[in-house]
């Protein structure tokens, strides 16, 4: 299990506010720990794609690139005991929660030390600590889960919250509906988060769904909605913000749509551009990077300036050469570890 | 000792469970206002209230994905299944999240959760409501998987299974719920994972579990008239099997005979089977022997799923017959 | 397989207007037609208690009673070519399209002459002939399999429809949701009819839905959607026949919340009133009984004297017993049959 | 004879298939625009137009119902399942629908729908992405099982099981789909339910199916370096399963090991060896031994997932254990 080290990054939800309410641009410390976290996620796929080349990752490999808004947004505003479920596009926010990037690269070279004890890899992000429940495979799989852990807040009386990532096709999923008219039946403390990226691997949303303002699903279940930019990491923070005190404050569930994309292919395996999308669109889109809006708000705010930038990215560069070189050196699982792990020996 | 019905027995295992463990809670389609479907949650939602005790809309993989995300937090659902005809629709929350959770976070989320509910056919059921899934359920690693035959085992077992931090799959009967036997007033445990010896006997042994352990005594009852004494083993849990327990009773009787509720191919009694003649081959006097459900969809005619069914004269046939009696 | 025989009622289907437009209630002919096939729906389902309980029908049993006005108002606007799939509670859907009462009978007692040979039951009623697409036990599964019907009908360039019943509760199952949302997305000529009772089993709607109405839930899949009062024949076909058109002539699906009562206990298993609903809640529905309601207004519109309503209902009693001394006297399946129709033997 | 890929030869059958019939269509995530996911469909939206070759949202339950309403009313679907694993979501329409339907019909339904996709692990896909499941599809009466091996086998089989008018799950690999062999340019169709004689042999027999077929082979050669002949009995097809071929092959050898990719628990393996227990008793000079994965959920580890799979090694050393030449 991953235990966070000295000297690695602390998640940004460190800078999270009391009260919820949401950041304006203006907080100059804020935001240099929101484009840290956005900044850490950037390099580290990058480094993974970079791995994955080279075969110290397998598998299937689903990059985060372009999306880091959505997840240091969101889970800034977290608290440590509130919980996080995703899908297998996980790395950003398992990053963005905390887990550290030692931890996260070891699952992904599949050894010992990763989060997940090398078992999971890159689809399968696990980590007790911070509450991080996983990196699930099966689209819309997690959904149900969520509201399960939304029950059990409840359930127990607690104030706790769960954010629910999922990509925009999991809104057609017979799980999504099912656990999404259960929360609004019940009052539970969820939210449901698409990252819109408007593909679903080849097919794009308007091929896929009846209806194009997927948050509107949330009339179906009589939940509360909303819809943001998932470019800018301020919009993501006040409309996930806003959602997170309904969760918290009166247990009500939301569905947002956060409307983002991906800059990469959908997994290691697919081209960036080409057969379901044009160079032309992922251009256009590329103008929107969140990194660079949150690197240019500020420098226009005078929070930041090129060379702390520079640095910045230098000093993150070297966690990331770090976490490579920690996996790297992590020993296999030895060949006991397979029979382990099926069954706990405990009874309650 | 009081005797009490299988349904009973239920009901007391759920009521001492819920009272001494607050984080158990059951959740189902009419467990709570309508005292469940079969009646075995009768009085829980007075005494518990409607957080512990969960009536849920139609939505099978909904409910059990709920228990899955409330037991990675700490709670220890019980999921009721109307039947487990129906769990089909949840049974990727079962099989790829349950069953795989503690394994691919690497042991860090433990799966104290149990899914159960009536398993098999009843009277007519008809094709959509009569199937015995523990063949399916018992080929996942990760799973528990128990079928209980008798009161005392019924409550013994699900007492069990709702302390055992593993996730674990409850077959019950519709045609057991009826079914009455002596439950003793103190509180008592069955270790999952152990077979019973429902008879004793000298010249085969009949390997069973779940609703045809009734069928097997029947029939080893009914042999004994005739002067044949052959073994029940009851594995109670089909996965884990209790093989020690299966291979000393052939070890002693050298035939063996598997009965079973469900379909033949790749049934538990293939996998029955094949841990005999394994670990058994000098022992076998004849080959093993398997009864179990006409290999069809179950037909609603009455005679026709008669004839579909494994029962005691056809346990009895097989009998004779690895005793070359035939 | 059953084949409509001589001397028994034809459905009222016969009936139907050719250009589909709603019926006003001055057409005697056409009513009496409605005011027959609802009747022996009644008498058909009465009798059916009657032989549960000295178990000449067998397994799980779930009557029609009160919602007549549901099967007999929507199926008597369809073609012949048109197609019907429902749920397990499909005795009334199978004799309004038009199921001989004695194959329907024969099918309940699991004789060799019944609709699906004795190998469905009452469950499982399958008839060829009229293209009624069975008799689904599994809640929410056969929604799927209509909304494939309506693909194929357009695979084709056919002009057909399918109407999908289904009780109020399928609503909330994850196969409604997919196959309304490819309804939805592919346009597809499908009505998704719900007939909303009020209850599943022992659950109230509002107990199980997010939102009460449900047939708001096609907003999801931005599908044309409806409600009408599920007592009145009349309300049923002119909310009905305005969706066929639709599906007919424009390939639109259309959700509809026909809002009905069953007067008898979820199954033969299930008491009338008591646990769940109130005798007095009962009660209050018994006054809207569809078939009274029909009667009282030809009546009112002198179409019908009480003696001509006599006559008819002596009539149908007549076909009723016909059907049960044709399943008592119709042989059981020979024990060949049991591994019959497991597999067909041919290719194409 | 050309030689082409596994991937191509299912091309060539779907492409030869949907020009024979035009009541046969394509359905299933991703194969239109985008080619398959594994490219097993590319091109056939440009030849067929998007009537007969369509992209599905992600729902598997929903549009493996399409398919059975298609089949209903006289349509052929091709229902491609991403990877058997999703098809846990829809298996309710595989098992309580497609495989019922006829029989609950009384005969009036038949259903002549096709699921197809790779089925089992590939590499370090983890847990959730790695699972075997013909065990699970060979259980029930009314589907026909189908697991080819060979890039001539997928072929051939996949017509048959598209023009068979019984629902066929198609059970294909991952890392097949880059394998190359004999395919001849002129048409051909396989009989469902015929095993093949991939090796032969007279020491002991290997009975095997779909992607093991390759590692049976591959050890069988190993195996004749040694002097040790085997025969590899390809099932091809797991239900119904040509059990005249087993016999045959194990009444010659006396030995016997079954190899699948699966887990152990009530795997078609278990089946096989039921078969030939029953119908080889006298014959057998050995327990039957069965190779097949770890039973655990497969880990992504590379050299755990290694260790969990079944291999030439472990299949070499069942082979002399039979032979106890051990
Ligand atoms: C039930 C299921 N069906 C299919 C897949 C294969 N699959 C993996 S990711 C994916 C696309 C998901 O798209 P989206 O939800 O938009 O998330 P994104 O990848 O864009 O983040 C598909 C079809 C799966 N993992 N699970
Ligand atoms: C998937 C599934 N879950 C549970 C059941 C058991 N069951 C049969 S009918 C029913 C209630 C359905 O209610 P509704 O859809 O409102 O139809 P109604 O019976 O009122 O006509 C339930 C829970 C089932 N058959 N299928
Ligand atoms: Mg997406
Ligand atoms: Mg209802």
């Amino acid at each position: 299990m991953a235990k966070t080290k000295k000297g690695e990054p602390r998640p940004a939800n460190a800078a999270a506010p009391q009260n919820g309410a949401p950041a304006d641009g203006d907080d100059a410390a804020l935001n240099r720990e929101l484009l840290r976290s956005m900044l850490l996620q950037r390099r580290f796929e990058e480094r993974c794609a970079e791995a994955y080349a080279i075969g110290k990752i397998g598998g299937f490999c689903h990059l985060y690139i372009g999306q880091e808004a959505v997840s240091t947004g969101s889970l800034s505003l977290l608290r440590d005991d509130d919980y996080v479920i995703t899908t297998y596009r996980d790395h950003g926010q398992a990053l963005a929660r905390g887990i550290t990037p030692r931890a996260v690269m070891a699952e992904l070279f599949g050894r010992i030390d990763g989060c997940a004890r090398g078992k999971g890899g890159s689809m399968h992000m696990f980590d007790r600590n911070t509450n991080f429940l996983g990196g699930h495979g099966i689209v819309g799989g997690h959904v149900p889960i969520a509201a399960g852990v939304g029950f059990a807040i409840k359930y127990r009386g607690g104030d706790q919250v769960i954010i629910c990532f999922m990509g925009e096709s999991v809104v057609n999923t017979g799980a999504f509906h099912e656990a999404l008219n259960m929360a609004g039946l019940w009052k539970l403390p969820c939210v449901f988060l698409i990252e819109n990226n408007r593909y679903g691997m080849g097919t794009a949303l308007e091929r896929a769904s009846a209806i194009h303002d997927i948050h509107e699903r949330g009339a179906a279940y009589n939940m509360h909605r909303d819809f943001c930019d998932g470019q800018d990491v301020f919009a993501v923070r006040k409309t996930v913000g806003e959602a997170i005190d309904r969760a918290r404050r009166e247990q009500q569930p939301t569905l947002i749509d956060v409307r983002t994309y991906r800059f990469m292919g959908h997994s290691m395996s697919d081209a960036v551009s080409g057969t379901y999308r044009s160079k032309a669109e992922l251009d256009e889109y590329l103008k929107r990077d969140p990194i660079a809006l949150l690197r240019a708000h500020m420098q226009d705010a005078g929070q930041i300036t090129d060379d702390e930038v520079h640095a910045l990215d230098e000093e993150i560069k070297g966690i990331v050469q770090d976490s490579w070189d920690f996996a790297d050196a992590s020993p296999e699982p030895p060949l006991e570890a397979l029979y382990e792990d099926v069954y706990v020996d405990t009874t309650s | 000792m009081p005797v009490i019905t299988y349904r009973d027995a239920l009901n007391q295992a759920l009521r001492e469970e819920l009272q001494r463990d607050d984080r158990v809670f059951l959740m189902g389609e009419e467990v709570a206002v309508y005292n469940g479907a079969y009646k075995v949650s009768k009085g829980l939602l007075q005494e518990f209230g409607e957080m512990r005790v969960v009536d849920t809309p139609i939505t099978e993989l909904g409910f059990a994905g709920v228990g899955v995300g409330a037991a990675m937090v700490g709670l220890r659902p019980v999921i009721e299944f109307m039947t487990w005809n129906f769990a089909l629709l949840a049974i990727d929350q079962v099989v790829n999240a349950a069953a795989k959770m503690l394994y691919m976070s690497g042991g860090q989320y433990p799966m104290p959760i149990v899914f159960r509910g009536p398993n098999g056919a009843a009277l007519q059921l008809s094709a959509q409501h009569s199937t015995a899934w523990e063949s399916w359920l018992a080929h996942i690693p990760g799973l528990k998987v128990v079928a209980p035959g008798t009161p005392y085992d019924a409550k013994g077992l699900l007492k069990a299974a709702i302390r055992d931090d593993n996730p674990v799959c409850f077959l019950e009967g519709e045609m057991l719920y009826n079914t009455k036997g002596e439950v003793p007033e103190e509180e008592y445990v069955i270790p999952l994972g152990k077979a019973d010896l429902k008879r004793e006997g000298d010249h085969a042994t009949i390997v069973t579990w779940g609703k045809m352990a009734l069928v097997a005594v029947q029939a080893a009852d009914q042999l004994a008239k005739e002067g044949i004494r052959v073994d029940v083993v009851d594995l109670r849990t089909v996965r884990p099997v209790d093989t020690e327990a299966v291979y000393a009773s052939v070890r002693k009787t050298n035939r063996c005979v598997v009965l079973e509720e469900g379909w033949e191919h790749s049934g538990v009694g293939a996998q029955v089977v094949d841990y005999v003649q394994r670990e058994c081959f000098d022992h076998l006097d004849a080959p093993v022997l398997r009864v179990h459900q006409a290999d069809v969809p179950m037909p609603y005619a009455k005679q026709l799923e008669k004839a579909a069914k494994p029962d005691v004269p056809k346990t009895i046939a097989a009998i004779k017959r690895v005793m070359y009696l035939d």
